[in-house]
């Protein structure tokens, strides 16, 4: 070791290392940027919240409820973007990600300290600039910013649309940051083998941030441009071709989808063998899985446009690959309950989420299958079967994975315990109301209720308001949720170094970390999940 | 734990072990980096690859439009830059501090000689109402707001961070005046063309004319032409802008042969962008 | 027969393939239904069976080849027969026989305009004879939109700058919904209409530009064929009367006639049945049946006092029944 | 740590190899440029291409130093490639194989429409003026106003304004005689389809509006040929082309309205 290592006590941590509200905004901290994140996420998954409750309410009777139709559509359109942009995708990787990868791999920190800071500012920069269009015209577009609409559309689409160009810049620093990292700055020991699922997880991911988003920043600067001086390349009217724009926009979007639920899957794997105090099962195949997932991610993109007018090969080729997605996905799913088997399974909150995790992702993974074949696509696609589908993997997937996350690290970063009767109470809450809100729209869907429908039919309404119940359940359970965990934070009793007994090396450590992460960098001899003897 | 020979010359980054263990992970980041850059490039690619392939022949007659010659200098300009922008790297691992500095200048000015270039080529095909899409034959100054933008703020950001450098803002520094060099390039082509040719009656080109009355689809051509070229000419906006950085630093003698990972990263970059090139110059300019 | 399924998970099989497609769906549903009882069970079962109790130890178990190997294939034989027999039921619902009646469809902001071989056009209906092959030749003026009828199990985008094609044979007569499944801006949700199933003779009636009284476009199918959901969610007025209303919203009378009473560029409609009107260049007269159809088709012969002459000309664009409806409507709005 | 120990230390390029690669990329640019002379046939593009994978893989090697830089930079760039050949072959894979007929061109209604009174109305004449204002007067008034400046009566109440004829500001689509009467057969945005109008109707229409503004772009052949006009034959093919027949009673009807506005 290098001779500049400050002499640490317990009492100082990352959180009191430097005072004021400056030492904070100049951070080079990984930690300290992953709370920056972690609070400016769930700031803008409030904005959002708020609008999937108009939606909702909106829907609460045909015909107009509480607002007219021009006000809905931006609903949704706000409700999706913010969602999908500003919060699913950096929400794991940007805020728990950098809060613990680099402990985990037992590193000072992320290779590139400024680059990280630089991103945050970059994703806050790129959030601020699509959220002014709420005082601006607004926009109309749907997240998908389908060509020619979102060309012809006359409220301020641009400035979202460079917002989101903007944003994923923050991503892809983000990924090279992690990769770097992983590659160059494990602990000595750390050899590839021995590294936890949530690194794995966090890796491919990564992966998938660089190969991607580049392709939405050119799709996005094309659809710019297309506003500002007409170039034509998507615009039917000038010769070109709305199609080759979801084309576009779907090698990006498709991957990201995977950007949201592959760190979740990373969480729910830590999660699982602590609780269960047993080691995850088949941690190679579960591994081999993930990239498995990942790779396919890049091949599988015009699923989403069975109906677009592609040619029939397309739809053939496309329907065909994605299948295999299924597999790598329910090797998960699998290795997952026979982690279970034959543990002795502790009932906390962070495994609580885990079970909700593995009911929710089920449901959506199998109706994806359905919506993976051709002929049931055809009826299903653009209905409420989709919107619920990707509820059911989206906000399932990822929310709840982040939810079990949360708690589960929530004393290592906080140095506080959260109390464990209101967050199961909250759990319930959250799972119960979630199942409410979109079950109901799988039938809505069959029946052929389109989405993004400001006004439907009389006979759908019994489901509908059944859906607009629930999702106030769920509104409910984060709003408690958000309540226990900030009251713990100021008033929580202390939690210990290790209260989990995990045996990554973020609990190898005090909590709150010190500045540095550790006072002695560790040595690791063996893997991550072996509970052998006296560590269970 | 250090394993590196130099780690004891140059501090290096506390979380890492070793100034080569720092200039190992900076250049893979950086690779991870051009990996970004290669995705990005990548659409622009399908676009032309789509278009060309379902109207060929309006391609290659659309092509015809294109001025082969500018196209060739533009080529040879940017593998000079190229090869001296690799020299300057070799000079900076080989401690010849005084060298890298005049290769890095050439290399910034061998870019500047690709931009102008470039605008000459850009400016002619606006007067001929050659632009992109629906701007085809009827000529509007947005195009060329948006580029001078670019340039402008280009501009800037050098002379930034000329100043910044460890001496300040010296008149006896060569990297000052090549940032003034190009402030009054940009201005002069700005005022020039607001000058020369804002508002002025432009005659559409007659060749132009045919073109779109045999292929309404034309214009998508140029479309792929000024989103790539432009597109590239962004990168090498970039590229001037940091190499500049560079001459600043350089001329503080800041890179020896212990450390020189700035240098050697840009270069990377900057030999990126002229691989850009080296498909779009027979992929636009040769298919007539 | 009521062509929505208020109840019931899927619509009904309005054509052959729709039965096929049905088939297919239950199976897939099955299948999912049993690895869900199987992934949840399991959870649920280890979760009460294994939880912590004191003395109990966790079995240490890396893992196990053969059940990993066993996991891994079945679920890929199982997706691969979903994707062939989902394909095979695909290729049904995309190639159109041979010879099948071809319509021209435009899809524009917020309507479905339809053009037979003839060459009439009609407006967010599509006339067709039963247990015929229909093929619609699709294209859009604007943005893009989706064609779709649930219960046809058909939808295929409509593109501007491209045709897209999709095809039916309809083995239900009555009146079947067409929703715009792709967004296509302000009202969306609004671009709906139907595909009115006729038996073969009545087809032939229509399409002379007869009126057709059928049973089957009775109470229940009429029920379902609603233009505006909104109309109907909210009035009580008769089933052809509420057609007329619709034809009142679609074919753009509401840019000049109100129905409150107030001057627009024309007189408006309110209590316009029976009203004693008095013309710019003819003699007054009644309003009746005969006058409303002259105004529509020959809006120039008789110009109401104090309007511009600026109607346009709806000749050819109304069929028996269209009047018929909106006559009906005209008599709904009494003073 | 032990995992650098592996990775090679940078490598300096000698001047020497700097300058010999340089001057081979001078060589293929001027190759570049002279086979394009040559006409290969079909193989054009691939020798073009080659060449420049030479120049590329000439940079990446020695500029970039990839001969010499550790594996895992290598893989990065060469998945870098992988991907950008994966997003444009899968792409290849919808675009180039549509079925033939998949590209409008011309009007998507059929012409429903009796043999022309006029000959050769695409041709602006003052008959067809004239025929073309009573019609306006008759169809357009009541948005587009008496002098066709968008300001009818009917106009207050529509958003978007309808197009204002006097001016050749933002027309959506060119100011040419065959796109005019393209928007008139199908719509475009809130302007109706008025497809089921005679065709001479339309074209009268479209000369008069065309009438009403600065001087309009002139078709080419290949315009009217996109609206059905083939200029090869004297009548333009009305006669024969275009779909089948109407029903006589049916277009006898058409007249009708026609005659109604005349009088």
């Amino acid at each position: 070791m290098s001779d500049h290592a400050v002499t640490h006590n317990e009492k100082t941590n990352y959180l009191n290392h430097g005072k004021g509200i400056w030492s904070w905004m100049t951070t080079l901290d990984h930690k300290r940027i992953g709370l920056m994140y972690l609070f400016t996420i769930l700031v803008f998954f409030l904005i959002g919240g708020i609008f999937s409750l108009l939606v909702r309410l909106e829907l609460f009777t045909p015909g107009k409820t509480i607002m007219d139709a021009a006000s809905f559509n931006q609903a949704f359109t706000y409700h999706g973007s913010i969602m999908v942009f500003m919060v699913i995708i950096p929400l794991v990787p940007g805020a728990l990600g950098n809060l613990v990868l680099p402990i985990m791999l037992g590193a000072k920190d992320v290779a590139f300290p400024r680059l990280n800071l630089a991103s945050y500012y970059i994703f806050l920069a790129g959030a601020l600039i699509a959220a002014s269009t709420l005082f601006l015209n607004g926009v109309d577009t749907g997240w998908t910013f389908y060509t020619p609409y979102s060309i012809r559309t006359g409220t301020s689409a641009i400035f979202v649309l460079f917002g989101a160009f903007v944003m994923g810049f923050a991503g892809i620093f983000t990924g090279i940051n992690f990769i770097v990292t992983i590659h160059k700055l494990r602990a000595p020991g750390l050899t590839w083998g021995r590294l936890p699922l949530f690194v794995w997880a966090s890796y491919a991911t990564s992966v998938l941030q660089v190969l991607a988003t580049p392709v939405l920043a050119i799709t996005l600067f094309l659809l710019m441009f297309e506003r500002l001086t007409g170039i034509g390349i998507f615009d039917p009217n000038i010769g070109g071709d709305p199609i080759l724009f979801q084309h576009f926009f779907w090698f990006y979007s498709h991957p990201a989808v995977y950007i949201m639920i592959l760190p979740a899957m990373g969480i729910i794997s830590e999660v699982i063998p602590v609780f269960s105090r047993k080691p995850i099962f088949g941690y190679k195949a579960m591994a081999v899985a993930i990239f498995g997932i990942a790779i396919v991610a890049f091949v599988v993109w015009a699923h989403h446009m069975y109906t677009s007018g592609q040619s029939e090969l397309a739809n053939f080729v496309f329907s065909l690959i994605t299948m295999f997605v299924a597999v790598p996905t329910g090797i998960k799913v699998f290795s997952w309950i026979a982690t279970m088997y034959k543990g002795t399974i502790h009932f906390k909150t962070p495994m609580l989420y885990a079970f909700s995790f593995l009911w929710v992702f089920t449901v959506g993974g199998l109706t994806g299958v359905i919506l993976a074949a051709l002929a049931t696509n055809i009826h299903f696609h653009d209905t409420y079967f989709v919107v619920a589908h990707f509820h059911f993997t989206m906000v399932g997937g990822t929310l709840m994975g982040f939810m079990a996350g949360l708690h589960y690290w929530f004393p290592k970063f906080v140095g506080k315990m959260y109390p464990e009767g209101p967050a199961k109470i909250s759990c319930v809450l959250i799972f119960l109301g979630f199942n409410v809100t979109f079950v109901p729209q799988f039938i809505l869907g069959s029946q052929g209720m389109p989405r993004r429908y400001y006004d439907y039919l009389p006979h759908f309404t019994t489901l509908n308001q059944i859906s607009t119940v629930g999702s106030f359940m769920i509104a409910a359970g984060f709003f408690y949720a958000a309540y226990y965990l900030i009251k713990a934070i100021c008033c929580g009793e202390k939690a210990s170094a290790n209260p989990w007994r995990g045996l990554t090396l973020e609990w190898q450590t005090s909590s709150p970390p010190p500045h540095e992460n550790f006072h002695e960098i560790p040595v690791v001899t063996e893997g991550p999940y072996e509970y052998k003897g006296d560590k269970v | 734990m250090s394993n590196s020979h130099d780690s004891s010359i140059r501090p290096h980054a506390h979380h890492f072990d070793s100034a080569h263990h720092e200039f190992e992970s900076s250049k893979q980041g950086m690779w991870l980096f051009l990996l970004q850059e290669v995705l990005f490039f990548s659409g622009i690619f399908v676009v032309y690859a789509v278009i060309r392939g379902l109207n060929p022949e309006m391609f290659a007659a659309a092509a015809g439009l294109l001025d082969v010659k500018m196209g060739l200098t533009n080529t040879i300009v940017l593998i000079t830059s190229s090869l001296t922008m690799a020299m300057a790297v070799n000079a900076a691992q080989t401690d010849k501090k005084e060298q890298c500095v005049w290769y890095l200048i050439a290399t910034f000015f061998l870019a500047c000689g690709f931009l102008v270039v470039k605008y000459f080529e850009y400016t002619h095909k606006f007067h001929m109402g050659i632009l992109p899409g629906a701007g085809f034959l009827n000529p509007s100054d947005t195009h060329v707001i948006i580029a001078q933008t670019f340039l402008i703020s280009a501009a800037a950001l050098t002379s930034f961070f000329v100043a910044r450098s460890k001496t300040g803002f010296r008149l006896s520094k060569k990297s000052v005046w090549i940032s003034i060099l190009f402030w009054a390039v940009s201005l002069y082509l700005t005022i020039s063309y607001w000058v020369g040719h804002h508002g002025e009656h432009r005659v559409v080109g007659q060749d132009a004319q045919n073109l779109i009355d045999q292929f309404a689809k034309a214009p998508l051509f140029f479309s792929v032409y000024f989103g790539a070229t432009g597109i590239h000419g962004i990168h090498v906006l970039g590229g001037m802008v940091v190499i500049a950085w560079l001459i600043s630093r350089a001329e503080d003698a800041e890179f020896n042969s212990k450390y020189f990972t700035p240098v050697e990263l840009v270069g990377l970059y900057w030999h990126f962008v002229d691989l850009v090139w080296i498909f779009l110059f027979p992929l636009m300019y040769l298919v007539a | 027969m009521n062509s929505e399924a208020a109840n019931g998970m899927i619509p009904i099989q309005g054509t052959e393939i729709a039965a096929q497609w049905d088939a297919f769906y239950w199976f897939c549903l099955i299948v999912c239904a049993v690895f869900f009882f199987l992934v949840v069970g399991a959870m649920i079962v280890f979760a009460m069976k294994y939880r912590h109790q004191p003395g109990k130890r966790p079995t240490y178990i890396e893992g196990n080849h053969l059940i990993e190997f066993i996991w891994t294939v079945i679920p890929t034989i199982v997706v691969l027969v979903i994707f062939a027999w989902g394909w095979t039921v695909y290729r049904g619902m995309v190639s159109a026989p041979a010879g099948a009646y071809e319509v021209r469809v435009i899809g524009k902001q917020w309507a479905w305009d339809f053009q037979y071989e003839d060459g009439r056009v009609t407006s967010n209906q599509l006339f067709v004879p039963v247990n015929k092959p229909i093929k619609l030749r699709m294209s859009s003026t604007d943005v893009l939109h989706s064609f779709f009828v649930p219960n046809f199990r058909i939808k295929q985008d409509v593109v501007p700058g491209m045709y897209t094609n999709v095809w039916f044979e309809a083995t239900v007569t009555g009146k079947h919904r067409i929703y715009c499944t792709e967004f296509c801006g302000l009202d969306h949700s609004g671009m709906i209409g139907e595909v009115v199933v006729l038996k073969e003779d009545d087809w032939k009636k229509w399409a002379r530009g007869k009126s057709i009284q059928a049973d089957y476009l009775g109470e229940d199918s009429i029920q379902a064929a609603q233009k505006k959901p909104s109309v109907e969610a909210r009035s009580e007025l008769s089933e052809l009367a509420k057609k007329g209303k619709q034809l009142y919203e679609v074919k753009g009378c509401t840019a000049c006639h109100s129905l409150d009473g107030s001057k627009k560029i024309g007189p408006s409609f309110k209590g316009i049945w029976g009203r004693k009107t008095a013309f710019s260049n003819a003699k007054n007269q009644n309003v009746d049946a005969n006058y409303i159809r002259e105004s529509l088709e020959y809006p120039k012969k008789k110009i109401v006092k104090g309007y511009p002459p600026v109607m346009m000309v709806y000749k050819g664009q109304f069929t028996e029944e269209d009047y018929n409806a909106l006559i009906e409507f005209f008599k709904t709005l009494k003073k | 740590m032990d995992h650098n120990k592996e990775e090679p230390g940078h490598h300096i390029l000698t001047v020497k190899t700097i300058v010999v690669v340089g001057i081979c990329l001078f060589i293929f640019t001027w190759l570049t440029v002279h086979v394009a002379g040559y006409d290969f046939g079909a193989m054009n593009f691939p020798v073009a291409m080659l060449i420049a994978s030479i120049k590329a893989s000439l940079v990446a090697l020695f500029f970039m130093a990839l001969k010499y830089d550790a594996v895992e930079n290598r893989v990065i760039f060469v998945t870098s490639l992988v991907f950008g050949a994966i997003f444009i072959i899968l792409t290849s894979v919808d675009i180039f194989f549509r079925a033939d007929d998949v590209y409008v061109t011309g009007p998507i209604f059929k012409e429903a429409k009796a043999a022309s009174k006029f000959k050769q109305p695409w041709v602006k004449s003052n008959e067809l003026l004239t025929h073309g204002k009573k019609v306006f007067s008759g169809q357009c008034v009541a948005c587009h106003g008496s002098q066709g400046a968008g300001d009818g009566p009917a106009a207050a109440s529509l958003n978007p304004k309808p197009r204002d004829f006097t001016v050749a500001a933002d027309w959506i689509k060119k100011r040419q005689p065959s796109q005019v009467y393209e928007v008139l057969t199908n719509g475009v945005g809130k302007m109706p389809a008025f497809g089921n109008l005679p065709l001479d109707d339309r074209w009268a229409l479209t000369h008069y509006v065309l009438s009403l503004g600065p001087k309009p772009i002139k078709d080419s052949d290949s315009d009217l040929k996109k609206v059905g006009i083939d200029t090869s034959k004297p009548d333009g093919g009305i006669g024969t082309s275009g779909p089948t027949e109407l029903p006589i009673d049916f277009a006898i009807e058409l007249m009708a309205v026609d005659g109604s506005v005349k009088q």
